[in-house]
């Protein structure tokens, strides 16, 4: 991939005012951390590779970050599907935001979100979900209900309610979570038991039809919980039962929020 | 501090042969909150009625609960009872221990666990209740009446003789639609137009109504009480205030070929024209495809011979927006294309007309002044064959549905040509005849047993034209069970109603569901069959399904009433069940926005004082919500609610039945 | 729902064991179609099993997943969702929108370990009391087979530990 | 084309329809497709089997599939629109009902999987239209006024003719294509007596003649048609309709493939031109040589 180019690139975009910020990888300790450029001087700080599997997009919601629009942002396909995703969600506006879009090896440089969302659909209109997620989720799927509960119930407990997978997540951008709704209180917010399943259960049906799975949420989380298991079931879902194919499309609608008169009711008596 | 009266009714025998009513009141008794709990035999009779009215007042109650009967049954009269007492009648819910507990449940300790748990659950809903107070929405008392056939006239006609503004919009140049082409009428054989022309005079002369012909709807925007409506005025290049109606111009245009509509393609027209001599408003307009000044830039010769100077080249659409209380429309019907049936010589055939090509060949009035003479060469037609359900019934390359008028415009026709050809043969094929309505199945005897009509029952299998320029009508005559062969001179094709071209777009500007033809949907196909599920706008005639005169006629009048009802209040009062946004917590996703079954939320921005916009938001109009909750169930953050059923009182009543 | 004896929870009280355990189910149901259903049995004393507890809701478009995790976090036993059938909706649409809705959320219910045999959809119109009474006693039945819902699923609530 | 076209010629094209034979392998090769015939092929049940025994019916065509199957073929042509129609409509019967497809593999015991399509006289030239023989019609006809007749079996069956049953139009633009002016007549569709031709004769003559006439009004040269049934009705039987003391008829009656044959320059005689009742030789002269 080349780097350099990224590099240049981003210095360009600064050093003629075009984004007024961008933001991209650096490595610290070893690690590959969000670096938030304003300086064309900086950019050589940049790096890109495998390990940044930070989405990016997530950061757009903060005001801080708004105020600098256009902002720049290092994205590969699937940070670019959350992009096209928040503009059909209106989040975004076509002009907020530039992409430096990395793929496979490849360094396809400075896109509008329209480009973007062509590169998509010519480039990488197949993104599949993990393998290693998808035989799990089979395998989880072979179990009986109990053990299934039990499997859950033991990852569930794990969680401290850090919230870490939602400020990870660039479609979880509600201003108040419905965690934090008291008026009346549907989600306990005590980090044990049926709070943690009602959390992370509607955490991830609120983003049924909207995951693109890039899986910084599971990266995100400190105790380990396997969040995209549950995000890839209702991505092949959504995707099986009703075309979905989020952020392909900024003109989209919701795949909840929508329907067809043909949709599948084979388990409604 | 909530404080709950509980009032059990026994409902004479019907509750309390199961439910032990007293025991259920005991032990609501002792719910939190509730301060006064009692049974009574007939909760709903006037002492029970007062019973709960002294105790709102004297135990100062801020919440009542009836465990009665459903509350479908008896929900107003307790409301209204709270309401006389001084408490908001959304602070009363009721428990249905009737039907959903004592009559489906013999076992009597059963019953009344089961009775005891449904208090509970309500009493804990009502302790969350909001008081809310009905939705007062004004009314624009004008109506809008889409199409100037004889229904749309006569809603017109209703509305404003009921003292209410009129605004009728007619897509051709002059009142009158289908009707004013027919010659005579089923089943009296009175003359269309002499029935017709007066009216469509009133319509115009009526002080309550503006006419706006030669002009389209093209945006409807609002709800019920207050829509706003762009009508596009087509350019008629003729100054309607300076044109006397002389015929001068239309006598002396050149361009002389025009298949006139009126005359269903029979007859010519000229490019500046009037379609018929009675039309109205009695005033020529210039068909801008055909006319050879506007296409080519040279003739002027209507301006020259117009004694007025009423000829503008120049006149340009124009787009008004009115603004109206509610709408009826009243765009009609088209008929069929028959072109897709090859054997029926695939519209090719000269002397195989429809319906109304029959219409103006009896007309006196018509292109043949009323002598039945075949298009192909203008000879006396000595054989006709009417064949029926053409396209009908047909759900394969036609439409499945009857068509319902054609049997009878068909016995219609076939008098109507045995009286003006003594000698001709006039031959029915039919495959049923469906001739329900006053005096329908005489008119139809009338036609076999006196007027001659030869009926046949079976299909035509082919048309075709002999040699000598006479066709040959195949088919079966399935009585006899033989088939048969009919040469004639012309044949009519009783053509299928469908819809008018473009009636799904109309219905989409309008939030008027249509069904797979495209006709106008019903709100209830029993109760409501006048209006539509978008609150008032409501229909008339065959744009809904196929219909003849009298029954257009008659659901003009429906519609008018309904219309009138409406105005009759200066102010329109609604429950007060609808979705309120919690404009803080919106993050604007618009997923409310998509879901809404009646497009009722909007975008609303939010500005600072300086009017710099600082967000947008979601916002629902009060006016056109109904109340379905759709909105708050696919909200994410929760930020919409649903008064009445607001997830407070929801969880309350789950809560309950921990 | 007071029936204390029907209670699985009740299972931590000494005399709980004394008495059967019967299923406790919460039905979520639009006013206009399942509701009215419901009625209908009734004025056609049609009779079934007392397990159900209605919750009427306007539509079913306005039933959100939160209510069904609340139900089974309450410890009910089945959750019933309930309206009218495709194309019946009063209001046009709300049931289309409730099915897509439901077709997403049992799938994760399910994966998450509530067992398809304790959520049930169905449609129900106004003019089907016998069916409501046959889908009451037919759901009763087949959670009675399938058990009380376990005590230590993670969607059910515990007391604080 | 390279991938061979199965060829199932049936008995009529082994005996009174044999220019229908010859023509279609003529203009096979002049559009250079590969003609297979299938190895072992049986009757298509057209003559008894499919009003005597509903298992016969389906079972002899059934078989014929299963061997082209077997043998590789994707496409079969079947010339002869009787044969179609029994090979097509068995295949759309085996599609819709899985229980007959397992019992006709019992019977016949050999299997089919239903993966063969088969392809009318019609649909297979416009196929080679498609694939260049339009730029090899160097000797269009000169405007030779045609009257396309389809009869039953070319118009008719819900998903085995793929044409409106009415007013077809499948062979109008190879007619053009091949330089004919194709007139408007009524009888395109018209019953020609195709069934009733050994039991009925007299009622085939009524049938035909009409046929026969129709054309003539509108002025036709020739009749265009593609079944052999209806070609021997028209054609073989012209005399015998004269002899009753109708027309005189004097109308050649050639097929859709001969037609083709001519316009791709092919000398009439191989065509089998030469072979019809009523004098057919006179359609070749209007053969021009298309000025390049």
């Amino acid at each position: 991939m080349d780097l350099a180019k990224l590099r240049q690139d981003a210095a360009a975009l600064l050093a003629d005012g075009r984004a007024g910020l961008v933001i991209g990888f650096r490595e610290r300790a070893g690690a590959c951390v969000p670096a938030f450029v304003t300086d064309a001087d900086q950019a050589d700080a940049l790096v890109y590779d495998d390990t940044c599997i930070a989405n990016l997009a997530a950061y757009l919601r903060k005001p801080e970050i708004r105020q600098r629009r256009p902002v720049a942002l290092v994205a590969r396909p699937h940070v670019m599907r959350s992009l096209i995703l928040l503009k059909a969600e209106h989040q975004l506006q076509g002009d907020d935001v530039l992409v430096l879009a990395v793929g496979d090896d490849t360094y396809h440089g400075v896109l509008t979100l329209a480009e973007a969302e062509r590169l998509l659909n010519e480039t990488y209109a197949d993104l599949a979900t993990d393998a290693q997620v998808l035989a799990e989720i089979e395998r989880l799927e072979q179990m009986s209900p109990e053990e299934r509960a039990r499997f859950w119930s033991e990852q569930f407990a794990k969680c401290t309610r850090c919230y870490a997978c939602r400020a990870a997540c660039p479609m979880c951008y509600c201003e108040r979570c419905i965690v934090e709704k008291n008026v009346p209180q549907w989600i306990s917010t005590a980090a044990a038991g049926h709070g943690n399943y009602a959390w992370n259960v509607i955490r991830a049906f609120h983003l049924a039809g909207r995951c693109i799975e890039c899986g910084a949420c599971e990266a995100a989380c400190p105790q380990g919980i396997p969040l995209m298991l549950l995000n890839a079931l209702l991505a092949r879902e959504a995707r099986d039962q009703f075309d979905a194919r989020p952020g392909y499309d900024a003109e989209a609608e919701p795949v909840v929020g929508s329907w067809n008169k043909d949709d599948d009711e084979g388990f409604i008596r | 501090m909530a404080r709950v009266g509980v009032f059990i009714c026994h409902c004479g025998e019907n509750i309390g042969r199961t439910v032990d009513c007293a025991a259920v009141a005991k032990a609501a008794e002792a719910f939190p909150g509730v301060v006064k709990s009692v049974d009574y035999k007939y909760m709903c009779s006037d002492p029970g009625q007062q019973m709960i009215k002294d105790a709102i007042r004297d135990e100062r109650l801020t919440g009542v609960v009836v465990g009665a009967c459903s509350p479908r049954m008896h929900e107003p009269t307790f409301r209204r009872a709270a309401f006389e007492a001084g408490l908001n009648p959304y602070l009363l819910e009721m428990a249905n221990l009737r039907e959903h507990c004592s009559w489906v449940h013999e076992d009597r300790p059963v019953a009344t666990e089961k009775a005891i748990d449904l208090m509970r659950v309500m009493v804990e809903k009502v302790k969350k209740n909001a008081e809310l107070r009905p939705i007062r929405v004004p009314v624009e008392p004008t109506a809008l009446v889409i199409g100037g056939g004889i229904a749309g006239i006569q809603a017109a006609l209703d509305i404003a003789g009921g003292g209410k503004k009129v605004i009728l919009v007619e897509r051709s140049p002059s009142l009158g639609g289908h009707m004013a082409r027919l010659s005579e009428t089923f089943p009296t054989l009175d003359c269309s137009q002499c029935i017709l022309t007066p009216r469509m005079v009133e319509a115009a002369n009526h002080p309550n109504i503006t006419l706006m012909t030669y002009s389209e709807v093209t945006k409807v925007d609002g709800f019920i009480g207050n829509f706003e409506v762009t009508v596009r005025q087509k350019a008629r290049y003729v100054d309607p205030e300076k044109c006397t109606g002389c015929g001068a111009c239309f006598e002396k245009c050149p361009a002389k070929k025009i298949p006139s509509e009126f005359d269903a393609a029979l007859g010519n027209r000229t490019a500046i024209y009037r379609p018929f001599p009675q039309a109205v408003p009695n005033k020529p307009v210039i068909d801008a495809e055909h006319c050879i000044m506007l296409t080519k830039g040279k003739c002027g010769i209507c301006a020259k011979v117009c004694p007025t100077g009423a000829i503008k080249y120049d006149d340009k659409d124009r787009e008004v927006i009115v603004k109206v209380g509610a709408i009826v429309v009243a765009t009609g019907f088209e008929l069929w294309d028959h072109s897709a049936y090859g054997e029926y010589g695939a519209g090719r055939l000269e002397d195989v007309i429809n319906g109304f090509q029959f219409e103006r060949l009896a007309s006196a009035s018509g292109p043949t002044t009323g002598e039945i003479r075949r298009p192909s060469d203008g000879r006396i037609a000595e054989s006709v064959v009417f064949i029926q359900c053409c396209g009908s019934r047909d759900p394969k390359r036609g439409v499945p549905y009857c068509s319902k008028i054609c049997c009878m415009y068909t016995a219609k026709h076939a008098i109507l040509y045995r009286h003006k050809v003594h000698h001709g043969r006039a031959v029915v094929f039919y495959m049923d005849v469906r001739a329900g309505g006053k005096g329908y199945d005489e008119f139809v005897r009338r036609a076999i047993e006196t007027e001659g009509a030869e009926y046949i029952r079976g299909r035509v299998s082919r048309i075709y034209r002999r040699k000598d320029g006479r066709l040959v009508v195949k088919g079966a005559d399935t009585l006899a069970g033989r088939p048969v062969e009919i040469v004639a001179d012309m044949v009519v094709l009783a053509d299928a109603i469908v819809p008018q071209p473009g009636a799904s777009r109309l219905a989409q500007m309008l939030g008027v569901s249509y069904d797979e033809y495209g006709f106008y949907s019903e709100a209830h196909p029993k109760l409501r069959p006048v209006e539509t599920a978008k609150a008032g706008v409501f229909l008339a005639g065959a744009c809904q399904a196929p219909k003849d005169i009298p029954e257009s006629v008659a659901q003009a009048s429906a519609a008018a009433a309904k219309v009138l009802g409406l105005f009759s209040q200066p102010e329109l009062e609604r429950e007060p069940i609808v979705a309120k946004v919690n404009e803080v917590t919106c993050v604007h996703c618009r997923a409310c926005i998509q879901a809404c079954p009646y497009g009722a939320i909007e975008d609303k921005e939010i500005k600072d004082s300086k009017g710099n916009l600082i967000r947008t938001v979601a916002c629902v109009n009060e006016g056109e919500c109904q109340g379905c909750g759709t909105c708050v169930a696919v909200c994410r953050s929760g930020s919409i609610d649903l008064d009445g059923f607001t997830d407070e009182e929801v969880l309350a009543e789950i809560a309950a039945l921990e | 729902m007071t029936q204390t004896s029907t209670k699985p929870d009740a299972a931590t009280g000494a005399d709980a064991a004394a008495q059967p355990w019967s299923p406790r189910i919460v039905a979520f149901v639009c006013n206009w179609c399942t509701y009215a259903g419901a009625d209908l049995a009734g004025t056609s004393r049609l009779q079934y099993a007392p397990n159900v507890r209605i919750i009427k809701l306007p539509c079913t478009g306005r039933i959100d997943p939160l209510f069904i995790l609340k139900a089974f976090e309450q410890g009910a036993d089945a959750v019933l969702v309930s309206g009218c059938h495709p194309g019946d909706c009063h209001y046009t649409a709300g049931n289309y929108h409730a099915r897509r809705r439901w077709g997403l959320f049992r799938r994760l219910m399910e994966f998450t370990g509530i067992d398809a045999k304790r959520l049930f959809f169905s449609w129900v119109s106004a003019a089907e009391g016998q069916k409501f009474a046959d889908l009451i006693n037919a759901v009763t039945d087949e959670v009675r087979q399938a058990g009380p819902f376990d005590p230590t699923n993670p969607a059910r609530k515990r007391p604080w530990t | 084309m390279t991938t061979p076209i199965g060829y199932y010629p049936g008995c009529s094209l082994h005996g009174t329809g044999r220019e229908l034979d010859q023509s279609i392998r003529a203009l096979a090769e002049v559009a250079g497709v590969d003609l297979r015939e299938i190895k072992d092929w049986n009757c298509c049940g057209a003559t008894a089997a499919h009003s005597l025994n509903h298992d016969l019916a389906v079972a002899l065509p059934y078989r014929t599939l299963a061997l082209a199957e077997d043998q590789g073929l994707a496409e079969v042509l079947a010339p002869c629109a009787a044969c179609f129609s029994r090979l097509k409509g068995t295949a759309v019967r085996l599609a819709r009902d899985p229980k007959l497809a397992q019992k006709m593999t019992e019977i016949t015991e050999r299997p089919y999987r239903g993966t063969v399509r088969i392809l009318s006289i019609i649909e297979f030239i416009n196929r080679l239209l498609d694939a260049g023989l339009e730029a090899k019609l160097t000797h269009p006809l000169g405007g030779l006024k045609v009257a396309p007749y389809y009869g039953c079996l070319l118009a008719r069956g819900e998903d085995i003719v793929d044409d409106d049953p009415e007013q077809p139009s499948g062979m109008e633009r190879a007619l053009v294509a091949a330089g004919c002016e194709v007139v408007p007549w009524n009888f395109a569709v018209e019953c020609c007596g195709g069934g009733l031709s050994m039991s009925k004769t007299e009622a085939v003559l009524d049938l035909s003649d009409a046929i026969l006439s129709d054309a003539e009004d509108a002025q036709a040269d020739a009749i265009v048609t593609g079944c052999p049934m209806c070609h021997s009705n028209l054609d073989m039987r012209q005399r015998t309709i004269n002899a009753a003391g109708r027309g005189p008829h004097d109308l050649p009656v050639v097929y859709l493939s001969e037609i083709l044959g001519l316009a791709a320059g092919i000398e009439p005689e191989r065509l089998g031109l030469d072979r019809h009742f009523v004098d057919a030789m006179r359609v070749a002269e209007r053969m021009t040589e298309r000025s390049a």
